[in-house]
């Protein structure tokens, strides 16, 4: 029981990893209509921007602001001189310009950076607690704390602000939101904007457990596309659900059924997207979308 | 008082050019109706208004030059542009559509009544409110249009085929509910119609289109009576 | 429509086919090895991109999966090589065994509609890796297999890099001129009705689901084809072969090359083969850099892709003369227009019509 | 509706274009080299070695390091005038690297251009499937492709290998050596054990496995795996803590899941005596971070001096190995993993091939660099050396089990 609990918590703490980088990837797609594979290179790249704040000297906690105000402009920039050119045009193209854009950021921080494992500080400390028999470090449970005010706060700015409605409405049809007065390319910059700006946030949540390599966030990439997926691209709530229970059926499934084991487990997310795709296409709490893969 | 006016207005998707000197105007509360057949040039002159073609010529609305502004300052000065397949916001609920529609306004508590406006004119949508747009039926989507596009309160709608698509009895309920808010609100329209009727019961004055030119403008009792016209463009 | 008149001339044409032919005949004999080398892999990847092409260019499916086919070709293809099967059942198995573990697939996927599809593309790779490494009695586990069968054999006088490449040649050939004429027929037809729009195909009395199950299908046995000459090229395989990162590469590589298109598909493959080669040669330090730069490059020139290159060309050297008058506008060029799904200005009123049908109470 | 843009004329350019860029790729063909009987890449003045090895990617982090190992060792070399070569002549040495981001296909390809390229052997290549991608042609090739990174046995064995050589020892040898550690102690002791899902994860469990095939007193009571791409192992380790080990045998090549699994563990209260594998035990990348401190012993295997390590800050071969490496290597940071010391290695072992070589030839230069015995390369170990005669072991054959003091390592003896 006790190993239950554990690897149920465990799963927990990773699932919210995967969350990080899913609630991104939900509000760019929210705000553009896109699935944004850069996102967790552009993550990456804004943990390193925080590292080197702080190997400058600065306290954590400022080259983290630093970094995340840094992020939103890059964000927004990469919106207005890249990404601008593909959104009217064929949306496959956009997503390969995505995919370009995750190689170029993934080796500009190689070649600024190096490959090697950086060690980056967290803002919380590694002490564990315990709760209900099961051990879990003050980190992980910050993360995850994180990770559940960033959720409420997305669902409140997509469904109960004036932000939020107008980034929808430019998302749903440019053109269309254009003719109520809607400035559709600054919509579009705050929204990439933003998205960096989780994405930073999520970068240097996980970069203490993962340690910074221009790749750190590869593997949580497909999680995150998986978790989306499962909660519905619209449902922030749905995504850090999905993420979750990712994480912590992989777990039991690896441990509990020897016949997937650990190498298979990653097979678990997908059958688990299938099997509610057949009863839910729309995600576990999303609503019916048109996706723009 | 002139409230728009366009005069040889050019308008060229790439190397295609669909308007080759367009000239028009709208009195202010005014209501003028763009004719013709498919092809000529009507769609596009409200997107050259809207700002959404690239144009050449002049338009002046509401004593300022416009041609070459977004559409969203377009939009922002007072036009609000109901566009061909009524560009409701799909994913959106009909409330939030409507809301959509008021985002340049600022004064909140004036918004809340012309929803409540808006849900009065168009009776359907009152039980839809918190439906997504995409659920809704054509004719219904064609009434939240209009209605976002009134949210914004603007001094000219520019309304494109809206009766495209719907049943003959809805396309009737829809411009019934136009005129309506055209006789209580006072807004100045210019409208693309095929269907002749439905036109003629909107505007005052209509101007007909060939091949991006005006070849007739006129009074609509004066075009309505003219069985050429008739034939030619307006399809019976 | 105004393509360039003097290739369009059916003798023109044929000439030029025929000019082809000859070179690429030709070529091995007189390149150098390493020459040979590279459009061996260039055929290689050309195969697996024009598969991708199919169900994702002209069919609109989204496939992250495709190099999962490759990795079972070349599965297959080492497999039956070293059990001493006759290799054109080897390369039957492998182009079989591909296409059904594909329409499997695509049986369930396809009911699903385009996310699902994407979802479980995505997962084929990814599961896939992992289960290479467990059915290691088949497939040699993490160490890989080698199977060799493309040495030259003595009577034919020629290199091993030679008699690779006629291999290929034939291969990658007769795969193309199949795809040719498969998306220029009835099917074509279905596939491009279905990638517009999926109820107008059904009103049009096509089957989405069984049009899509097919392109799927077809997709896969391209892809074993790919990886039965993966094999023929490299001589081995690991399951590095089918990593997730290898299939974007791929689907980069269809968009670079033209999504719905059969030339562009082999320059999607010479692509692929070539921008690491180039990379290399420039500093083998910072690829990752001038890969994302080159390919961000390439489409932000030619949002069409590289087989848009010569009508781009064209239009740019005759831009202020000309005034089309029958063609469709260009949509690039206006500021605001909207998303393509949205109907053209002034298109014929079907287009109305249909929506309401979709949208009807 | 797609446009369909001039198709063929599409394709004849293309073609056209292909061809032109590929001939200029070729080179100057095989017209190289001063003597008649002289191999391609080697002249009177130069020879050229190529690499290929992931310098993008999960893995360039040791790749990179396999790089600037030997481009240290010979920037050196270089600088002080050349190697002397067993033929009397003085040759520079000349290093070309090639990225392959550890993908067989691309390893092929750079192997092919190298061959295009006139380079005279391939050497210090990291990873399984790239180097094994191109075994075969550079056999039919006879080209050498020798002091490769892999522990896989198949580069050894000379019968099916004869222009290989790897030169890490076996992933075997490594879990053997603790295994025979753990085995003498004569203590009852439960093992647990955690491996990558690979021939490398694969190799050492099988040779500690085998290591402990006779002693009674040790018993595996769990065993599991985890995938190189996985972001976490605590699934793994809270399973392995309830199994009640008291050894945890932990075969892992990643640093931040090694540096995880250290903190993860004591924080579930399991600590037990580990075992990790000499490329990540670095002390200072990952047993300071990792808090290794809290367990009763941490032992790992090495052939090479760890430059991190206190123990060695003033050793006068690290030294000068930190020193070449900033300034010939382009690595000016402290070496994150030990590959680029065996690499720099590499660098000793073939300037010990090539000052025996007779004739500057592939084939005279195999026979050289199989007849070395009892080499003290830089870095290396006390009880360590190159040894390239035994057929079957790679050039470096011996490790010494290791157990960290708080600080660096000092060589075990005993267990406990």
């Amino acid at each position: 029981m006790g190993t239950f609990i554990q690897l149920v918590v465990d799963g927990l703490a990773t699932g919210s990893i995967y969350a990080a980088l899913a609630l991104a990837i939900v509000l760019v797609n929210q705000a553009t209509g896109l699935i944004n594979f850069a996102q967790g290179g552009m993550a990456v790249l804004s943990a390193y921007i925080a590292y080197v704040f702080v190997q400058l000297g600065l306290p954590l906690l400022l080259a983290i602001i630093i970094s995340v105000v840094l992020s939103f402009l890059f964000g927004a920039l990469v919106e207005r001189f890249l990404l601008r050119r593909f959104e009217r045009g064929d949306p496959d193209t956009a997503v390969v310009v995505t995919i370009g854009l995750l190689t170029l950021v993934t080796g500009i921080s190689a070649v600024l950076w190096g490959y090697n494992n950086l060690a980056f500080p967290s803002l919380f400390p590694l002490t564990s607690v315990e709760i209900l028999g099961a051990v879990v470090s003050v980190r992980s449970l910050a993360t995850a704390v994180t990770i559940v005010v960033i959720m409420v706060v997305l669902q409140l700015l997509f469904l109960r602000t004036k932000l939020g409605l107008a980034l929808r409405a430019v998302a749903d049809n440019p053109a269309s939101a254009a003719f109520s007065g809607l400035p559709v390319g600054r919509l579009l910059m705050v929204g990439w904007g933003l998205a960096a700006t989780l994405g930073a946030i999520a970068g240097v949540l996980v970069a203490p457990q993962l340690t910074l390599t221009p790749g750190m966030l590869d593997t949580a990439l497909v999680y995150a596309l998986a978790a989306v997926i499962l909660g519905g691209l619209s449902s922030p709530i749905g995504c850090v659900v999905a993420a979750s229970a990712i994480g912590v059926l992989e777990n039991l499934v690896a441990v509990y059924i020897p016949l997937i084991g650990h190498d298979l487990k990653i097979a678990v997310p997908f059958a688990l997207i299938f099997v509610i795709l057949i009863i839910r296409p729309q995600g576990l709490f999303g609503r019916k979308v048109v996706v723009r893969v | 008082m002139t409230l728009l006016e366009l005069t040889v207005v050019t308008a060229s998707y790439g190397p295609l050019q669909v308007l080759d000197g367009v000239s028009l105007s709208v009195p202010e509360g005014g209501s003028v109706g763009i004719l013709g057949a498919n092809g000529a040039g009507k769609t596009t002159t409200l997107r050259a208004i809207s700002g959404t073609v690239r144009t050449g010529g002049r338009i002046r609305f509401d004593g300022r030059d416009i041609r070459g502004l977004r559409p969203d300052q377009v939009a922002a000065l007072g036009i609000a542009h109901v566009p061909e397949g009524r560009g409701t916001l799909g994913q959106l609920s009909v409330r939030e559509n409507l809301l959509v529609g008021a985002y340049l306004r600022k004064d909140r508590k004036a918004v809340a009544g012309d929803i409540d406006y808006c849900l009065d004119l168009f009776p359907q949508l009152q039980d839809r409110v918190g439906s997504r747009a995409a659920a809704l039926s054509g004719g219904e989507q064609q009434m939240l249009a209009v209605g976002r596009a009134f949210m914004a309160k603007p001094k000219l709608l520019l309304l494109d085929e809206a009766s495209l698509g719907l049943a003959p009895s809805t396309a009737k309920a829809v411009y019934e509910a136009i005129r309506r808010l055209r006789l209580e609100s006072g807004i100045a329209m210019l409208v693309v119609e095929q269907n002749a009727n439905l036109a003629f019961s909107l505007v005052d004055t209509a101007t007909v289109l060939e091949t991006g030119r005006n070849v007739l403008t006129g009074s609509s009792a004066e075009l309505k009576g003219m069985d050429e016209i008739r034939r030619a463009y307006l399809g019976g | 429509m105004s393509t360039a008149a003097t290739v369009r001339r059916p003798r023109v044409r044929m000439i030029l086919t025929a000019v082809l032919a000859v070179a690429l005949i030709a070529a091995p004999l007189a390149l150098p090895a390493f020459a040979n080398q590279t459009l061996i892999r260039i055929g290689v990847y050309a195969v697996a991109v024009l598969g991708l092409n199919i169900v994702m260019g002209y069919t609109g499916q989204v496939n992250l999966g495709q190099i999962f086919f490759v990795g079972l070709g070349a599965y297959v293809t080492a497999y039956g090589v070293n059990h001493g099967w006759n290799i054109l059942l080897v390369f039957f198995a492998a182009c079989a065994v591909a296409g059904l573990v594909g329409l499997l697939v695509a049986l369930a996927a396809a009911r699903l509609g385009g996310l699902a599809i994407a979802m479980v593309t995505i997962a084929l790779p990814i599961v896939g890796v992992p289960l290479a490494k467990r059915l290691s009695d088949f497939t040699g586990g993490s160490q890989g297999t080698s199977a060799r069968f493309t040495d030259a054999p003595d009577w034919s006088g020629l290199d091993n890099d030679q008699w690779q490449f006629y291999i290929v040649l034939v291969v990658s050939a007769a795969a193309f001129l199949l795809a040719r004429s498969l998306v220029r027929g009835k099917y074509g037809r279905a596939f491009a009705a279905v990638r517009e729009n999926e109820a107008v195909a059904a009103s049009m009395g096509i089957s989405p689901y069984r049009t899509k199950v097919l392109a799927f299908t077809i997709a896969s046995i391209f892809g074993g084809a790919s990886g039965f000459l993966y094999l023929a090229a490299v001589q081995y395989t690991s399951p590095e072969t089918l990593s997730f990162g290898h299939s974007i590469s791929l689907l980069a590589a269809m968009v670079i090359g033209g999504a719905g298109s059969i030339a562009g598909s082999l320059l999607g493959g010479a692509y692929y083969v070539f921008v690491p080669q180039l990379t290399n040669a420039i500093d083998p330090n910072l690829t990752t850099v001038s890969q994302g730069a080159i390919l961000l490059a390439v489409l932000f020139l030619l949002p069409g892709g590289l087989v848009s290159l010569p009508r781009v060309v064209r239009r740019l050297t005759r831009r202020s003369a000309t005034r089309r008058s029958t063609a469709r506008p260009a949509a690039e060029t206006s500021q605001q227009t909207p998303p393509a799904q949205h109907p053209v200005p002034d298109a014929a009123p079907e287009g109305p019509e249909q929506t309401e049908r979709q949208d009807g109470p | 509706m797609r446009k369909k843009p001039g198709g063929v004329l599409g394709i004849v350019a293309v073609t056209a274009a292909v061809a032109l860029s590929l001939s200029g790729c070729r080179g100057d063909g095989g017209g190289q080299g001063g003597g008649s009987a002289s191999s391609p890449g080697i002249t009177d003045s130069a020879i050229t070695l190529g690499i290929t090895t992931p310098l993008s990617g999960a893995t360039a982090g040791p790749g990179k390091c396999t790089v600037a190992g030997v481009s240290a060792y010979f920037g050196a070399v270089n600088a002080a005038g050349g190697v002397k070569f067993g033929d009397g002549k003085t040759r520079t040495v000349n290093i070309k690297s090639y990225d392959d981001a550890y993908d067989p296909q691309k390893s092929l390809a750079n192997f092919q251009q190298m061959v295009s390229d006139n380079v005279f052997a391939a050497t210090a290549g990291l990873g399984t499937p790239t180097n094994r991608a191109f075994r075969d042609a550079a056999i039919s090739q006879k080209v050498p492709q020798v002091l490769v990174m892999t522990g896989d046995p198949l580069f050894s064995d000379r019968k099916q290998s004869p222009w290989q050589l790897g030169f890490v020892p076996v992933y075997q040898n490594e879990g053997a050596a603790f295994g025979k550690l753990l085995a003498k102690s004569g203590a009852q002791h439960k093992v647990a054990i955690l491996s990558q899902n690979d021939d490398y994860g694969k190799g050492y469990v099988a040779g500690f496995k085998d290591s402990i095939k006779g002693a009674s007193n040790i018993s595996v009571v769990g065993e599991q795996t985890y995938e190189a791409t996985d972001t976490s192992v605590d699934a793994q380790l809270t399973q392995l803590a309830s199994s009640g080990a008291d050894v945890f045998f932990n075969a892992m090549s990643i640093t931040p899941l090694t540096i995880a699994s250290l903190q993860k563990a004591q924080q579930i209260g399991w600590k037990p005596i580990w075992f990790l594998p000499s490329n990540t035990s670095s002390p200072t990348a990952i047993l300071e971070p990792g808090g290794a401190a809290a367990y009763p012993g941490i032992y790992s295997v090495s052939f090479a001096k760890a430059p991190q390590s206190p123990a060695f800050a003033k050793d006068p071969d690290v030294v000068k190995f930190l020193d070449e490496l900033k300034q010939y290597g382009n690595y000016p940071d402290m070496p994150a993993f030990p590959h680029c010391m065996w690499s720099y290695m590499v660098g000793a072992t073939l300037e010990k091939a090539f000052q025996n070589m007779k004739e500057p030839t592939r084939d005279s230069f195999m026979t050289a660099l199989r007849d070395i015995k009892g080499l003290k390369a830089p870095l290396m170990l006390e009880g360590t050396s190159v040894d390239t005669t035994v057929d079957g072991q790679p050039a470096v054959s011996s490790v010494v089990v290791q157990k960290y003091n708080g600080k660096g390592y000092a060589t075990a003896e005993n267990f406990g």
